[in-house]
């Protein structure tokens, strides 16, 4: 992580294709907002400024996923000017939602909903997460990032240090929150394979988690399968399942477990 | 654990003692060399440690990490440190300058033991990293010179630049009292005069050991253990004459937060250092 | 030892006359008639009959995060501010047992003042219990209390039997000395007496830990974890529900817009993927495998050879909680040599398939 | 002919710049351009359990996720037949006010007020008025709050779930609530004051439609099963495609709406327009106060519109807590089978008419149809744009 002592760290936050949410996200630490502003020089953040620069930085937050050609080049002069990129939320570590699809499936899907229009302003590519376009420093995965997460992030890099990242999977909060296992019950609960972080808001609430955070390192993917699977639910409706928000990086895992169960 | 330095719950023993930094060079391109010196005068003075413990350092706003004691306890008041840049707190140790403020906390660990090397040759073995604890082995044999036998010492790095503490120890072995040999894997200066092949090469060159008075002690990178262990064996030393120090995650240096658990062992309790004895009956350990 | 009555009725009002300023803690309903550990006002939210809470009581003393001090540039404060007097009522005797072992564990060479000092602080009330199929306390001995309470309640139907168990439960009962009647009747003895008969044959888990440190030594190399490192979804569930587990993290959290940080402690778990993991990607215990054989020889061997019981309490949480099978009770039996109808087994028949 | 191109216009919610051509001093083009790639999220559902669609749906905006959350429930809950409790409804209204309060004070004080007061953003707008920004960032918080109690959390909760909730939140929670709605109304009627009192730019009185959901019973809401337009006529939310014709453009990924050909504007001002005299309290005398005829022809009064919005939703928190109180805890969620079938739900998102059509074939979801208020706009959007650059 950079610094310079005695000058504010630079920060640029910058949305590709994605919901916006975490940049929203920065702007929902309400409390924390005018501290922020304060400790760090945000250069660049469309969403709560106008007087934007785009300099020399620091950080650059990066968020949502690469899937138009000028982000891709946008992306490319940010990766430029930043000492640190940070990838920021699921889109812009996994892909988000949008990349879920194949490179055939997503040919036919746009051509089924823009037709044969060209588009003036930019040509569509394939949503990927950014690291598919340039190096990535760290990751802040999550559907949205949670306000925990960021600020950790914040004051460390602030002093200079990396965040301090403990790669579990969601059961963990789950469990300090004393929720009843879902998976017992039958539900098709994705804790044990998703990166913790959101706070288990979906088991907290009696739903399944979805894996909106992706995939957790070290997660049992096969464990998991059959589990659910002697529970009764469907194999491929359980793939489905775990591809929703996993983007394109659950794809390698697929592939494997085919060989592996074959 | 040395019992004199039991710090009890009056005094938090989870809470550092501010320490400045005295001096602090490179000693290669990744490794540092740190002088420290606790704050309070008094504590600087009574903070007694053993060779091959461990003490934890504290970077404000990055965490805490252990770190071997490279100087030696025949020298109080001062503590130095050799340490390589790996992750967060050492990352931001590296930017901090003379007079900068760290935490510290310790000692901690068995250390070697002493009383047990005493009037015996000592056959001390590093590579790399591993001269951050040795090198307090080496100066304490030194500085107490008529304690021990004969104090053979074999360091070897991969290139001479990335040799610790190079110029200190081919100072050393000019001494006659000591046996001392440096080695490089490689060397690309074309200036190195002493041996050229890794470690291991260097045991041809010992003689007339006697096994059952000699301690061998090694430190060094998990690949090196394996074939310095051999030649001890080879050279007949009994397991527990062999010693290493162990490296594990600590989070408390004070068995607590269980992360240095090797079975039932706690690393930072009963460890760093162990007998070859003790670890061929862990099963977890190498 | 000093045995005394109490009418239900009186419960309320003496546990009213004792609070003070002190947060009671107390087994509450969450839904699906779980059960937790909760600090209630409204006593009435109590439920007292419950077999197990879904974490341990230790949360209550150390919780999942807190800060153990401030860290600014020359300078370490303690920081105890979540220490506070406490009542827990309701503990039953496995919780009470894993608190004793905790004891031992915390003051072990270096003591850890967070433990210590919260536990002076702390009133312990017991309260009696009713197993189910998954409660292993009779086969670690740990069943019945003895000590580490300060007032054990055996409920009798309509009264409940109060056991003094140290000075300060006798000033306890000081407090409100009308509410409690002396001497205990033949009946209520005979009435006592009944239930922990009844109570001992209620245990249907019977499991040999007297074997487990033999065991665990011979089975070291066993198929049998190879399986269990196949199914284990490494959630960190067993370690987290765990009365006996004390691992954690530390970390330096530096305060926004100040000049100090806040060093944090939090729980951590041997069964996760980081566990051992060290700066430069090096990771002593990648394999699940390897994990789970620590959790176990943790809970199955070590404490004996230190502190010559298991670490172990019989609390049966892990059985209750991890979704593949995965816990002391399988696990024992497996190594025991008994045929265990685990989701193991299935998996890895289906992953050959 | 040159062309004036602001390529990322700042403080708006997403990523879009506008371009326009001006050939010697006449405007010849305006274009409003999203400059995100396509996400096909109509395309993502497609094979899921309506329960994922749920789930993904909403991540369309993460401004208006509760709103999105609402919109695909009611679609779902049409096309399966499935009626929530009473109070899984209040919840759900609840939940739309926290997105309203969070929006629309994000909106008026810190994306639009900088603007008029001349800071570059709300932050530095602090230094001269640290008290109004202070309770801004209060009213917006307190938004986020209530979506959090009722949805899980500020942004892309999952408590809301097909049939209801996933789990009550407790009565302190909601008590708390009802608290600080009440504590906020000063603040409330300054807010409206400040908004409705500033000068707004003359505009060059560009009439348009405006359209929003009906919300039935001659109240005043944020939902309803009728699209209503402000020449009076209304649509079934079935028919909904009969008004908003939404077409590909060849300069922006999101799609852009026409009604009977025109450009039509949907939002605050819209809900203002069609239903303002519905509003009662203090709200309704606001609207009194303030609405007069030159709001229909200038889309600077959203701002204000927006302010009326807020103290709606603030004058009906506490009744919501009230009545949400009264009733007995039912299960959270009612039990339902999975179903074939076809449905709508309309709800008004804070930047106006939401539209989700989703169905469901073999139990899984076959087809999505979603109309954001950003699609409707943009037609509007560019046509003001021409206006005022002329
Ligand atoms: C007894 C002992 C003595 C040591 N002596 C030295 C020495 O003299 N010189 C030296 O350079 N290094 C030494 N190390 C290794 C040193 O502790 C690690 O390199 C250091 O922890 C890296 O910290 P970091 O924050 O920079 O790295 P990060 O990768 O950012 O570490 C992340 C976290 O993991 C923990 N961690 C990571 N690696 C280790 C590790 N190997 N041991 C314990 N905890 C770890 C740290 O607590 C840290 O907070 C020693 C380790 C032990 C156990
Ligand atoms: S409910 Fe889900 S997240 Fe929670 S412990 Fe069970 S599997 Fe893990
Ligand atoms: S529980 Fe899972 S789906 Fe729900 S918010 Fe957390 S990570 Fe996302
Ligand atoms: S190992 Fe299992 S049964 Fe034993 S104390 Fe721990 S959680 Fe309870």
């Amino acid at each position: 992580m950079s610094k310079n002592n005695d000058k504010k760290l630079k920060i640029g936050i910058y949305e590709l294709t994605g919901c916006a949410g975490d940049g929203l996200l920065i702007l929902d630490c309400e409390m924390e907002l005018v501290d922020i502003f304060q400790a760090a020089d945000i250069q660049s953040f469309l969403m709560a400024k106008s007087d934007n620069i785009d300099g020399e930085l620091d950080i650059a937050l990066v968020e949502g996923s690469v899937s138009t050609e000028r982000e891709i080049e946008e992306l490319k002069d940010i990766r430029k000017r930043a000492q640190v990129v940070v990838a920021f939320g699921l889109c812009a570590t996994h892909g988000g939602i949008q990349a879920r699809f194949s490179e055939e499936e997503w040919q036919k899907n746009l051509k089924e909903v823009y037709g044969d229009i060209e588009m003036s302003h930019t040509k569509a590519v394939h949503s990927k997460p950014i690291d598919e376009y340039i190096d990535v420093d760290l990751y802040l995965p999550g559907c949205p990032v949670s306000k925990d997460q960021f600020l950790n992030f914040l004051v460390r890099a602030l002093g200079g240090s990396p965040p301090e990242v403990y790669p579990n999977p969601v059961c963990v909060t789950c469990k300090y929150n004393e929720n009843d296992c879902l998976l017992l019950k039958g539900i098709p609960c994705l804790g044990p394979l998703t990166a913790d972080g959101c706070g288990a808001i979906c088991p907290n609430h009696n739903v399944p988690c979805y894996g909106c955070w992706g995939p957790a390192e070290g997660a049992n993917f096969t464990s998991e399968f059959y589990l659910l699977q002697e529970k009764g639910f469907d194999m491929e409706a359980i793939k489905k399942r775990m591809a929703n928000y996993s983007g394109t990086k659950l794809q390698e895992f697929f592939e494997k477990f085919k060989k592996e169960s074959q | 654990m040395n019992t004199e330095n039991k710090i009890t719950a009056q005094s938090n023993p989870f809470l550092p003692e501010p320490a400045r930094i005295v001096r602090t060079y490179p000693l290669t391109d990744d490794v540092h060399f740190f002088q420290v010196r606790i704050a309070d005068m008094e504590k600087a003075l009574s903070f007694r440690y053993e060779i091959g413990q461990f003490a934890m350092i504290s970077v404000l706003g990055a965490g805490e990490a252990p770190f071997s004691i490279s100087s030696t306890p025949s020298r109080p008041g001062l503590l130095e440190f050799c340490i390589r840049r790996a992750g967060a707190v050492t990352s931001k140790l590296f930017q901090l300058k003379e007079n900068d403020f760290v935490g510290i906390r310790g000692p901690y660990g068995n250390g070697f033991p002493v009383e047990k090397m005493q009037g015996k040759d000592i056959l001390i073995v590093m590579g790399g990293l591993g001269a951050a604890p040795l090198r307090s082995v080496l100066l304490y044999c030194l500085d107490n010179r008529d304690l021990f036998g004969r104090i053979i010492l074999l360091h070897g790095a991969k290139r001479p630049a990335e040799m610790l503490f190079r110029d200190e120890l081919l100072d050393i072995k000019k001494r006659d009292d000591l046996e001392g040999y440096l080695t490089v894997d490689g060397d690309d200066t074309g200036q190195w005069t002493e041996n050229v092949g890794v470690v291991t090469t260097l045991f041809p060159k010992l003689e007339n050991i006697n096994p059952e008075n000699t301690v061998g002690v090694v430190c060094g990178p998990p690949v090196m253990y394996k074939f310095v262990l051999q030649e001890f064996l080879k050279l007949d030393i009994p397991k527990d004459q062999i010693l290493m120090t162990l490296e594990r995650r600590m989070k408390c240096g004070v068995g607590k937060c269980g992360h240095c658990a090797i079975d039932y062992i706690y690393t930072c309790l009963e460890g760093p250092v162990f007998s070859y004895w003790d670890v061929t009956h862990m099963r977890e350990l190498i | 030892m000093k045995i005394v009555k109490l009418k239900k009725d009186n419960l309320f009002p003496f546990l009213e006359a004792i609070k003070g300023d002190a947060e009671l803690w107390a087994p509450v309903k969450k839904d699906d008639a779980k059960h937790t550990f909760q600090p209630v006002d409204d006593f009435s939210q109590i439920d007292l009959d419950y077999t197990r809470t879904i974490l341990p009581p230790r949360k209550i003393l150390l919780p999942a995060k807190f800060n153990m001090y401030q860290a600014s540039k020359s300078e370490f404060t303690s920081d105890f501010s979540h220490i506070s007097k406490k009542i827990i009522f309701g503990i039953h005797p496995c919780d009470i047992h894993a608190f004793l072992t905790m004891d031992k564990f915390y003051s072990y060479e270096i003591e850890d003042p967070y433990w210590l000092e919260a536990r002076k602080n702390l009133v312990l009330l017991g309260h009696s219990c009713w197993p189910d199929e998954n409660c292993m306390c009779k086969s670690t001995n740990t069943h019945v209390v003895e000590e580490g309470y300060d007032l054990f309640f055996t409920d009798l139907e309509d009264t409940y039997v109060v056991w003094i168990g140290s000075s300060r439960g006798d000033d306890l009962i000081r407090e409100k000395p009308e509410l409690f009647e002396e001497d205990l009747t033949d009946t209520d003895i005979q009435k006592f007496i009944q239930r922990r008969e009844n109570r001992d044959k209620a245990f249907t888990t019977e499991i040999n830990f007297a074997a487990m440190p033999d065991l665990m030594e011979l089975k070291y190399n066993d198929a049998l974890w190879e399986k269990l490192g196949d199914a284990c979804l490494a959630c960190g569930s067993c370690t987290n529900v765990c009365p006996t587990c004390n691992c954690y993290n530390v970390e330096d959290r530096p305060v926004l817009g100040k000049d100090f940080s806040n060093i944090q402690r939090c729980w951590d778990a041997c069964t996760l993927e980081n566990y051992s993991g060290v700066a430069g990607g090096e990771n002593f215990r990648e394999k699940r495998a390897d994990r789970l054989k620590l959790w176990y020889t943790h809970k199955l061997q070590s404490y004996i050879s230190k502190y010559g019981k298991p670490a172990c309490v019989g609390c049966g949480r892990c059985v209750a909680t991890c979704p593949v099978d995965i816990n002391v009770k399988t696990v024992a039996q497996s190594l025991d040599g008994n045929e265990v109808d685990s989701f193991w087994d299935r998996l890895s028949k289906e992953v050959t398939k | 002919m040159k062309t004036i191109s602001i390529d990322h216009l700042a403080r708006v919610e997403g990523n879009g710049g506008i371009h326009a051509t001006i050939d010697g001093k006449v405007v010849t083009d305006v274009k409003f351009t999203i400059n995100e790639g396509p996400r096909l999220i109509e395309k993502l559902a497609l094979g899921r359990t309506p329960d994922e669609d749920v789930s993904m749906s909403p991540r369309i905006c993460a401004i208006c996720t509760c709103s999105h959350k609402n919109s695909v429930l009611r679609a779902f809950e049409n096309a399966m037949d499935i009626k929530i409790t009473p109070k899984a409804y209040l919840l759900r209204e609840m939940m739309h006010m926290g997105e309203f309060i969070e929006s629309h004070s994000l909106h008026t004080f810190y994306l639009a007020l900088p603007d008029f007061l001349g800071y570059p953003n709300a932050i530095a707008m602090a230094a001269d008025y640290a008290f109004e920004v202070q309770i801004a960032l209060e009213m917006k918080h307190y938004g986020n709050h209530i979506m959090k109690v009722t949805n899980g959390r500020y942004i892309h909760g999952e408590n809301a779930i097909i049939g209801g909730f996933g789990k009550w939140p407790s009565r302190e929670e909601m008590i708390f609530i009802k608290d600080r709605a009440l504590q906020f109304m000063p603040f409330v009627q300054k807010t409206v004051d400040l908004f409705c009192g500033l000068e707004y730019p003359n505009s060059p009185n560009a009439e348009t439609n405006y359209m929003c959901c009906e919300p039935g019973s001659g109240k005043f809401g944020f939902w309803g099963d009728e699209i209503l337009i402000s020449t009076g006529e209304t649509v079934p939310r079935d028919d909904y495609k009969s008004v908003t014709n939404e077409f590909v453009v060849s300069h922006s990924f999101a799609k852009h709406s026409l009604y009977q050909d025109k450009p039509f504007t949907v939002g605050a001002l819209a809900r203002i327009v069609n239903l303002g005299d519905r509003l009662e309290g203090q709200a309704g005398e606001m609207y009194k106060k303030y609405f007069n005829e030159t709001w229909k022809t200038n889309p600077f009064y959203h701002n204000p519109s927006r302010t009326l919005e807020i103290m709606y939703a603030f004058e009906r928190i506490p009744g919501l807590v009230d009545e949400f109180l009264k009733l007995e805890d039912p299960a959270s969620v009612v039990d339902y089978e999975v179903k074939d079938g076809k449905g709508t739900g309309l709800v008004e998102a804070p930047r106006g008419l939401l539209i989700h059509h989703h169905e469901v074939q073999d139990g899984v979801v076959s087809y999505v149809d979603i109309i954001t208020p950003t699609a409707q706009n943009t037609e509007d959007i560019e046509r003001y744009c021409h206006v005022a650059a002329q």
